[in-house]
């Protein structure tokens, strides 16, 4: 989806806080352990939880810190999972509990091609309601394989609790300046790509 | 719309927190001991010194860097390291005196957790994913990383499963040094390519 | 700029609130007078102003309603244009008085080229890093004109301060479906385009 | 970088907005009376009545519909109301039983405020600006306007410092009243297209 967390390329922002100032809360570790036992125990999947945090009102996306999101994303699967309801949790909470927005259709993968390393493809003008991994600054863009991984589930199913074909991800390299022409630093920016979101350039 | 759902007071962080627990428990999902054990192990397994170990033996045995950069999954896994079930994939990335390699996620924070520890606050911070895809030198040279003009930058956005790390150049000064003593000068910071260690003298 | 602020497009929304509910804040009108103030002084235009509240600082300008951002450009201004400073600012409100972000160069025109009425035209590929009136949702795509503006400065460089060549601004006709293929409802989006921003597509 | 620089509270916006009035009154830029007096003229003269009394006569006589759709500025200022410096072309869209225009501004919140009187709360937040291009028809359903297929939708977005007004279809029941009683059933909501007056009885 189109959402404000596509943050590739997205101008306005300023220094990065570095070194990090050191912080200490306890919930955070907790929100952590407890996203990992969600998961062990099956309630939802990686991708399950990223397109949960994507669904962030945008204003509650944008304020929240990282592990906010994860708790965000946590109690919303659990109310969508049948676990609890939103009302239950503000009871416990003693106050509101903003969750995430709805979720929407996932989509099938597209019919399996391979590419080669050292291949031009380019990254299909897909516009996707769903969860999608490839970032907007990517869409239509051309770049070359440079590498190739083991098959993962296709996230824009599997992010909808659909059933995901495994499929290869190529690291696809580009050039910064193809990307945003006249409008960057100069470097090669590499994208994981999943294989249902390239398409041939044929030889020009 | 934002969320004027109600009168009431939004709970505080710790609340939201507790009241999930609650739920947790209630269906037998999270027992006893899972927060406190598993909090332990992530705390004590996942740290940044795994990455260093693996850096400091590449630098000292060019057979295991090979291995390393061939397979890192393996390699890692040779030195007794792990990873969590989705990160079926570790790629390492050789720095050279003209290429630097940094590594972000764009979409949301991922990084190889158990390999290099649990990503610093600014890797996830909204400021340096947005920034360092399309202004990577810019953003370097603020974090203390002035590179010249002629070093390659090599950016690599995690938006897959696949997870990286930066195999830094050996610092000169260290050469020799045994390879319990180079894992000591290896920071998060040069895993991940905000740093080449050029503060690392003899 | 692709700041936070170019929204068309965005997804993860919500519900618009309709009616909006009444309110009465009377700092409102205040800074709705000193803004329109500010311009009949000529102290800066409203490019300017539309661009410092670009420059706002994404989580602020996600945050903060209308006025809020009003005030926020006026200020930002005042200080840049030297009629005050922050720390004056701030020592005058009593706390943290959040300014926009520094200003970056702006960009001249493109040579001046006429299109028609019916005309088939393209929105160029460009990555302005300054202030720019092309919605990221319109960059490469194409449409018709429908309709010719008289001139208007060139936003470009109106927004920097420099001098800027007026140029007109041409409705142009998209299809919502060239805009978000499969992805979006079914309409005919019309967007106030400089000329600058516009280049020929040749007869196919 | 988020606005981490200090320990300093920030100023409430009332304590913000008096600050500035401050700096523009030293200056001799803010006379005494002009926050009153502004604010007077707009409240009064800049108001939805305006864009309805245009409507209402458009709607009852057809020469004054004709000089307003080929020169909206030439018509507004026929009937007394003017346009800020910046809006230069004003610029009225017919809605018809099978068109109906919507207008919005996806940058900012650009609205034709001397004719159509200060932009609603909806109009400038985020939501609106961020759907109504992409979903249109399924935005102006949830606002309560349910198109049906046949109807085709137009979106105009106020980039540039043109400024649009719709003119809606008369309600049928209301053919043959006056243009002042018209006049005081035409919503601001109409004007944006966000209604289509369907609600109008006779």
């Amino acid at each position: 989806m189109d959402g404000l967390h596509d943050l590739g390329g997205k101008q306005g922002f300023g220094r990065v806080i570095h070194p990090w100032p050191p912080h200490d809360e306890t919930w955070e570790p907790t929100v952590r352990a407890m996203t990992a036992c969600a998961m062990r125990n099956h309630i939802y999947n990686m991708d399950e939880q990223r397109h949960a945090i994507e669904r962030m009102e945008p204003r509650h996306y944008v304020a929240a810190a990282y592990f906010e999101r994860h708790l965000t994303a946590l109690a919303s699967l659990l109310v969508e999972k049948g676990l609890t309801t939103r009302e239950e949790l503000e009871a416990l909470a003693g106050g509101r509990f903003q969750l995430s927005g709805p979720i929407g259709p996932g989509r099938e993968a597209a019919p399996p091609q391979r590419f080669e390393i050292g291949e031009t493809v380019r990254v299909k003008d897909d516009y996707v309601a769903g969860h999608v991994r490839a970032p907007a600054y990517i869409r239509g863009k051309t770049g070359v394989v440079v590498a190739v991984s083991p098959p993962y589930p296709f996230p824009d199913a599997a992010g909808h609790g659909m059933q995901a074909p495994m499929e290869p991800t190529y690291d696809v390299r580009f050039r910064a300046r193809d990307l945003w022409p006249d409008s960057c630093d100069d470097a090669l920016n590499h994208v994981g790509v999943f294989q249902s979101y390239l398409e041939r350039v044929s030889a020009t | 719309m934002a969320d004027h759902s109600g009168i009431q007071e939004a709970a505080t962080l710790e609340q939201r927190t507790a009241a999930v627990e609650l739920v947790l428990r209630r269906h037998g999902v999270l027992t006893d001991d899972f927060i406190h054990d598993f909090t332990e192990h992530a705390d004590d397994a996942w740290v940044t010194a795994n990455g260093a170990r693996m850096v400091a033996r590449a630098w000292t045995d060019p057979a295991f860097k090979a291995r390393m950069l061939a397979d890192g999954t393996g390699a890692a896994r040779e030195m007794g390291f792990d990873f969590p079930e989705h990160h079926r994939h570790f790629v390492v990335l050789e720095n050279t005196p003209d290429i630097h390699n940094v590594i972000v996620c764009t979409l949301c924070s991922c990084t190889a957790y158990t390999i290099i520890g649990a990503a610093p606050g600014w890797y996830k911070d909204l400021d340096y994913r947005a920034r360092v895809v399309r202004e990577s030198r810019t953003v370097l040279r603020e974090m203390g990383l002035d590179l010249p003009e002629s070093t390659e930058i090599r950016v690599w956005d995690t938006t897959a499963d696949t997870r990286y790390m930066v195999l830094p150049v050996q610092p000169p000064a260290t050469r020799g040094w045994p390879a319990e003593r180079l894992a000591g000068i290896v920071t998060q910071d040069s895993l991940i390519g905000a740093s080449r260690l050029d503060e690392v003298k003899g």
